[in-house]
């Protein structure tokens, strides 16, 4: 028989037992679908497809009612942490707070049932929103022009160091590396081999930014660019910028800016500014749009005005009093199967739009001055890497405490679990023993932030009082520490790789 | 100024003076003189998000295509999506969750995506999907990247049947990684195979339907991968798949596609829904992430993802695939979709599809400067070739409140092996089931007026 | 300081904490409130309100971020348990699933936002709307006509028993009692006093069902009517429903029906054509609009062609090609301060038309089908108080248990949270001791109601064993047992009164 | 046959089987056969959920006031409810949940509804609010109710300011209780009481505005109150209530009002909220539920439904209020509203509502044939008096897609007392924060228009 689908015991607030898969819940001539009324004359399958195409067995997912999809995933929602629930300092993510405007922005008809292949003619609301975001985007990093069509930030890496390669080539500059620092995000390394340059690491100073020495170095004339993300993955600006971008472009390279951490800075300094060439945005990050859970997102790429004839195409542009589709002459071509992730892009202008400039700069005021009020108030407790200002997140270490103790960072995050927080992102940047990346975020209040400070203090102290309970955490979570090793060596990742393997 | 921030003027102050600060300023005075802005951004002041919604709801009227009765397909489709697939996939613990880093809390996620990944693995005939990339599109790149790594070979054969994006982005990415991307053109609206391609081919791709609505023989393609030692790549339609072979029984070791189809509304083209499925022995070489199940401390059943030593951030520049963010809620949408369709429903929505399609294209059919492109079979997207330009023959149907299918030229740049010389007059049209009989008499009342005209 | 409103510990998910109020959350000087750029020149006050009447202090509400109002919201949410997480088998509530069509229905611009005072030609929808839905209701009772003001059961009752009265009094006729079985559901009795009658109540045969000698006792001229539920609250089938109809019309009284059981006889039997006279019904039970955590609900009453002069109005009616404003020549006026509970009648009227006529006897057979199994299932566990076939639900006692065990019924519902299911109804029929009340709803599967069955023997089994323990039920709960007696002995209804007793 | 039953035909027969039944008839064989009906309901046959919503959709669209710019007010009112406010208040835990009999699992709807009562009382100014009524209506029967029983009397002394409906509402259940009701008239708009009111009179009621949007001097009523030993009730509009004097502070011992502008759209009428605050001696007379903190068996903070006994299900025909099912979502709702706006932000609403209404109004007496009704101030809804017949008026205010306002006479019967004789030509106009500058323009023009012809 298959699983009762009016069970609630997997929900947390009742029980305390696993959710069935929808396969378990499934029974056979089950449904929930309701097909509109018909006129339409069925076909029977052997008129339309011939034989050697047909299906060979009936496709087999699953059969719930209503009721039971309903209660199955109501059940899963409530064996989820969001932002919703609570704060989610992941370092890295800037998981702040999604207005809910959002939604309604993305669910308005007009957006959400528009073929992409529409003629222009008839999507002139889409090609306008468009433009105005390129615009919109524009301002706000200082470059001249952009492509909405990368899905995310790694899409948009890759977009731009073709682009850079685009550029390169375009005068007869086959180049062959890109530098990277080694504290950089690992989307950074494998976008560069995918656009077929090489990766030359950059180590960094004991400030925990770029070496200008260790830079110089590195460079020469198959330097095709370098990728950075400033403030960076330590959440510490690159105060010498200036000399960077100086040096690289001295010897004909490119600056690449990973704009993962663009909340910091928002109507502060622009990457334009500070002498990139090319800046993709997470709007996943920066313009609050919500993660989904692990995507969508979208991931835009400006460019100086020297580029701007490589982007992807088509483009949205203004034409005589209206909106047309345009490819650059020397475009790279298409890098999305239609505009883009539209739907995230619409989110992230009305973000913008509500802001306006004042509102941005008031974002990353707070985002900046959160992180670094946490890094002060925990100089005793954990401390932070490098102990100087930091821009919105700052990466403290647990080293100390994990030689005092054996507590490591990871036990420090999965307790943190239980005092009712997101874990900060651990082990990022490589660069930093034991790290622990907190982001606070901007929409976090000044109690939420003293709340997420006292209960690391409280894990602390319990570290030094009993350190094995900390390895056990967490244990008010609908499972406990998951076993991720065992997930890999016996790998099951289907319900009928759990059938075969005896698990159901 | 409209924002989200909790904090007052007073908390500011008071956490400034912590930092033994009294300004904003001063948080940024590290930062380069030359580099800091001064004048504040240059965009409009702010507006109050009901304003910013009345603003958005003003541009989204500008879009007539929205109320059309669409039959525009080519790679997007206009499902119904039911109120409860609508509520459940909204749910805010879905939509605002990250990764799923911490697996204890995040075990709603995890478990959708488990779910998804069985239902695709279903849909492929495929024992391995991934939970999510971030279209079609993506999905043959990461392939093609795939093979090329698992055969140590760079030459790809594509069949020009692909949909014209979806290799076109082929091309842009193969700038990076170097690979040959050899397209076999379509005749008679099916793939014309090499008949000796010679060394070196890492994949032979080909679609199914491809993207005119033929469905194309693949024991050609798999014979001829055999017979270069290249993997077979098969972009499937996911719900034409409910009525036709699997991919796998064909033989394709890597089966993709375009995932919108379940749940996800048009959304101008995205966020969509990649789909990737792979023979048992490509797991380690899979792109993006996949969800595993395990047990916790206390031995119970829990969900986490796994072979996290593929992706990029433990890989880096060794890493097969940079991608990161992926479509999760797209993935989930579809769990959701595809459990409200049932198995039952899943076939309902395709024999409908299909039988709307076959009775629009006879109809069609017998308006006098219309034919069909090509002899070949279809399920619910078929091509026809117009006695005047497709553009011009869908601008008067949209005339009637009707989007009459996608100009094939419009997908494809000019000299594209896909469509025969000329070809400006191919139009792709696709019958969902949100198709009713009055829909299709509008169409074809609004067809046989535009052919005239 | 105020509470950290990013703290998700209060969530099931993490922690266990409280949950703060939106007070404890209050900062004041936080606002999430937007409002519209308005070109309208705002007022002083003075020039607007004369000083007598203008506020003497500045009303503090509670002032939060709209990041803090999502958080704390969405982690009550999170504490509350629903149909969509689960059966909530509430005997005589009729909680079953609720089609989420019907919110989207609710949510139709054209109908939640027209003004209740717009006139009948600018609002021809909402007539046509109501219209229908009274002539669905009419024909599912076998009723000639229907008010749909009451907004709810008790409100029905209320609306029906004043009908009853104007009848009579309309023929000179001043009765003064109204019969009520002593099974009867509260809001029953409290209406007949609300109405002016007197109840007198009438005593349950051994079968559970109305004794007829009885109840031919306490016949006489002055009896104005009967209140009846059929079935009767303990879930049984009053069939001897013709001959009380003959002795009650008998004396010239009338019959009411208390239409809270509907759901057991959709499509299987009509209160008119068992000779009632006037008939509630609660829409947010049969007809599956959601409770809300206890309202809005929905209690139109039909009535007989006798009694249709007497109805309140205005009522919605068909005139010409369209559609107006009536009130019925004798009517009691008005129950309601429009027209009803307008979105809810259009949820309701959604769902009939949906199922139709063979889709509603459906609902009726299978939420008796899955009562009796239930029923018959659990005959060695808790048996049912009357042992023969109930309708759609059934009354089950736990006295024996408690004689054996000390374990209360109470208790067993407490249990019954722990294994991941909403309790029963418990202690009502009063004339049932420890009763249990328990319906599965049809839109329970198989699976669901043998999972409810062996919760239930679980628990039965352990109070054998280890009784204590179920008298701590339940544990796994945000919270555990509820001192009730606390909270009426030390009433603290407010915030301010919580802060004037030092409870914060 | 669309339904949501999860029962296949073969469990229907292995449950029958179980009961020793092969068919559903068995289940109802022991319905006497006179009762039983045989040939099924007259209704029409089913149909898919989403063809009735297109149906619904339909008749939705038949609403033409839906979409018209909305004036009217009279108890019902058009103001903002963001997307936050719909977000949460939709979630589907407060939605589909029951009355909170089992507060282990029922703190959420609990502790909200603590809250709402929290607000209710600070705005009225009293010290207990309860858990909601149906409506305002609801609220003036259930404080008759009251007053009677804490008084032993069955006199009622009624302004007849008090919104027409209720009063309608009022006499209606009057009928039951046998309260006397006697309507003191308003005279210029407000109310003039009797001077010597006598002997049983168990409440003086008056709204405050009254139903043409006046404020009446409250200390009349309470020195009425006073003299007759009365109970005062004071019906309030609670968006008002940030602006003017509390009712607590006129002496009121029973607040009542209609909740709907606190997040509740107009929805034709209902569901709204009826707000009922009283007098701490009062509690235990109180109408419905309340909600009240308590601790666990842990000793944690813990919220449930309290002073039962009150309740009909309890008490029974001793009960002094039938309500059973009432209002909790509008209540959650409401908390939810009052959240978002905060402290500020609900008196720039009511700031707002009372400029543009003061505005308008000015802006209205400069129309040749528009003159004030009364001379008495107002808040944010007002009295004209028309040249010709309001309901003719607003009809061609409608053609320019302005709803400008309610015919007091639509709302009143013949002969009521809040009405000098004729009022056919007067019109109760509400301004709310909705409105901005062209929509004023607009209703100035639409009414310019309309007196005029
Ligand atoms: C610094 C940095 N760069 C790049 C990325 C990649 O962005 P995405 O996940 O959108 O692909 C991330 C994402 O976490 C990041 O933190
Ligand atoms: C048998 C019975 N009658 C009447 C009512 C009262 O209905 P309402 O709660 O809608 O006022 C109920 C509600 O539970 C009931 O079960």
């Amino acid at each position: 028989m298959s699983a009762a689908g009016g069970r609630a015991a997997s929900a947390p607030l009742v029980g305390g037992a696993g959710e069935p898969t929808m396969f378990e819940l499934s029974a056979p001539g089950r449904r929930a679908a309701q097909l509109r009324a018909t006129t339409v004359a069925a076909r029977a399958i052997e008129e339309m497809i011939p034989a050697a195409h047909r299906r060979l067995d009936d496709l087999e997912t699953a059969d719930l009612a209503e009721r039971d999809l309903v209660g199955h995933f109501t059940r899963l929602s409530a064996r989820q942490y969001s932002v919703d629930l609570g704060a989610y300092p992941l370092g890295s993510c800037t998981m702040k707070y999604n207005p809910k405007v959002a939604d309604e922005v993305a669910a308005l008809s007009g957006l959400a049932h528009v073929h992409p292949a529409a003629p222009a003619s008839l999507t002139q609301g889409w090609l306008e929103l468009l433009v105005t975001l390129e615009e919109r985007l524009c301002a706000i990093t200082g470059m001249a022009a952009a492509t909405l069509q990368p899905a995310a930030g790694a899409a948009g890496e890759l977009t731009g160091l073709l682009l850079i390669r685009a550029y390169h080539r375009a005068r007869g500059d086959e180049r062959r590396r890109v530098l990277i620092p080694d504290s950089a995000h690992g989307t950074n390394p494998a976008s560069v081999t995918l656009s077929g340059y090489e990766v030359t690491t950059v180590p960094s100073n004991e400030r925990g930014l770029v070496d200008l020495v260790a830079l110089e170095e590195r460079l020469g004339p198959d330097v095709a660019g370098i990728m950075l993300t400033n403030p960076n993955t330590l959440g510490l600006f690159e105060e010498e910028i200036e000399q960077i971008a100086a040096l690289v472009h001295g010897v004909g390279g490119l600056l690449y800016y990973d704009g993962a951490n663009l909340n910091a800075i928002l109507g502060r300094a622009r990457p334009g500014d500070m002498g990139f060439d090319v800046v993709h945005m997470n709007l996943h990050k920066t313009f609050a749009t919500p993660h989904g859970g692990g995507g969508p997102g979208a991931g835009p790429v400006a460019v100086g005005a020297s580029l701007a004839a490589f982007l992807p195409g088509p483009r949205a542009v203004r034409a005589g009093d209206g909106f047309a589709w345009a490819t650059p002459e020397r475009s790279i071509g298409r890098v999305h199967g239609w505009h883009g992730n539209a739907l995230v892009l619409a989110r992230a202008l009305a973000y913008i739009e509500i802001h306006g400039g004042e509102g941005l700069r008031a974002v990353a005021e707070h985002a900046v001055l959160n992180a670094n009020w946490l890094r002060r108030r925990l100089a005793d407790v954990l401390p932070a890497a490098y102990e100087r200002p930091c821009m919105h997140e700052c990466v403290l270490t647990a080293s100390a405490l994990k030689e005092a103790t054996g507590v490591r960072a990871l036990d420090v995050a999965k307790s943190l679990l239980d005092e009712g927080f997101h874990a900060p992102t651990v082990y990022f940047p490589l660069v930093v023993e034991e790290a622990l990346m907190v982001e606070p975020t901007e929409t976090e209040s000044a109690e939420t932030v003293e709340a997420l400070a006292q209960a690391l203090e409280r894990i602390v102290a319990r570290a030094h009082e009993d350190p094995a309970a900390l390895h056990e955490a967490p244990r008010t979570t609908p499972v406990g520490r998951v076993d991720e090793a065992r997930a890999a060596r016996h790998l099951v990742t289907t319900e009928d790789a759990a059938r075969r393997n005896g698990l159901r | 100024m409209p924002t989200y921030l909790p904090h007052t003027p007073a908390e500011d102050e008071a956490m400034l003076a912590f930092l033994g600060m009294t300004s904003m300023d001063e948080l940024f005075a590290h930062l380069p003189a030359a580099v800091r802005l001064a004048g504040g951004l240059d965009l409009p002041p702010g507006r109050s998000e009901l304003d910013v919604l009345d603003d958005m709801s003003a541009l989204a009227g500008r879009n007539a295509a929205a109320t059309m009765t669409c039959f525009a397909g080519a790679g997007a489709y206009d499902h119904e999506i039911p109120p409860v697939v609508r509520a459940l996939a909204s749910r805010s613990e879905f939509v605002t969750a990250y990764t799923p880093y911490q697996p204890e809390v995040a075990q709603g996620v995890l478990q959708a995506l488990f779910e998804y990944q069985t239902l695709v693995s279903r849909l492929s005939g495929l024992p391995i999907a991934n939970a999510s990339l971030y279209d079609g599109a993506a999905a043959l790149v990461e392939s093609l990247n795939l093979a090329a790594g698992a055969q140590g070979r760079s030459r790809i054969v594509l069949s020009s049947g692909v949909h014209p994006h979806w290799r076109a982005a082929a091309r842009t990415f193969a700038a990076g990684t170097g690979h040959q991307i050899e397209e076999s053109p379509l005749v008679e609206g099916v793939t014309q195979w090499p008949t000796a391609p010679g060394e070196g081919v890492a994949a032979v791709v080909v679609a199914y339907p491809n993207y005119l609505g033929y469905l194309e023989d693949l024991d050609a393609a798999r014979a001829l991968a055999d017979a270069s030692g290249a993997l077979l790549i098969v972009a499937i339609d996911p719900v034409a798949a409910a009525l036709v072979r699997s991919a796998a029984s064909w033989g394709a070791d890597v089966v993709i596609g375009e995932g919108q189809p379940f749940g996800t509304p048009l959304s101008f083209g995205g966020p969509y829904l990649g789909l990737f499925a792979v023979r048992e022995d490509l797991v380690r070489r899979l792109p993006g992430r996949i969800v595993g199940e395990t047990l916790d401390a206390a031995g119970r059943r829990a969900f986490v993802t796994t072979l996290r030593a593929r992706e990029q951030d433990i890989r880096r520049e060794r890493a097969t695939s940079n991608v990161c963010t992926n479509q999760t809620l797209m993935a989930v949408t579809a769990a959701v979709q595809l459990g409200w369709l049932g198995s039952q429903g899943l076939r309902e929505v395709a024999e409908r599809c299909a039988s709307g399609a076959h009775e629009l294209f006879e109809r069609a059919l017998k308006i006098p400067g219309v034919a069909p492109y090509a002899p070949a079979p279809f399920v619910r997207e078929f091509a026809l070739r117009l006695d005047r330009p497709a553009r011009e023959v869908l601008a008067s149907m949209a005339e009637h409140g009707v989007l009459g299918g996608v100009a094939a030229r419009s997908l494809v740049g000019e000299g594209d092996a896909s469509l025969s010389p000329g070809g400006e007059d191919v139009v792709i049209v696709t019958v969902t089931e949100r198709h009713r009989a009055p829909d299709l008499d509008a169409y074809e009342a609004a067809l046989r007026a535009a052919v005239a005209r």
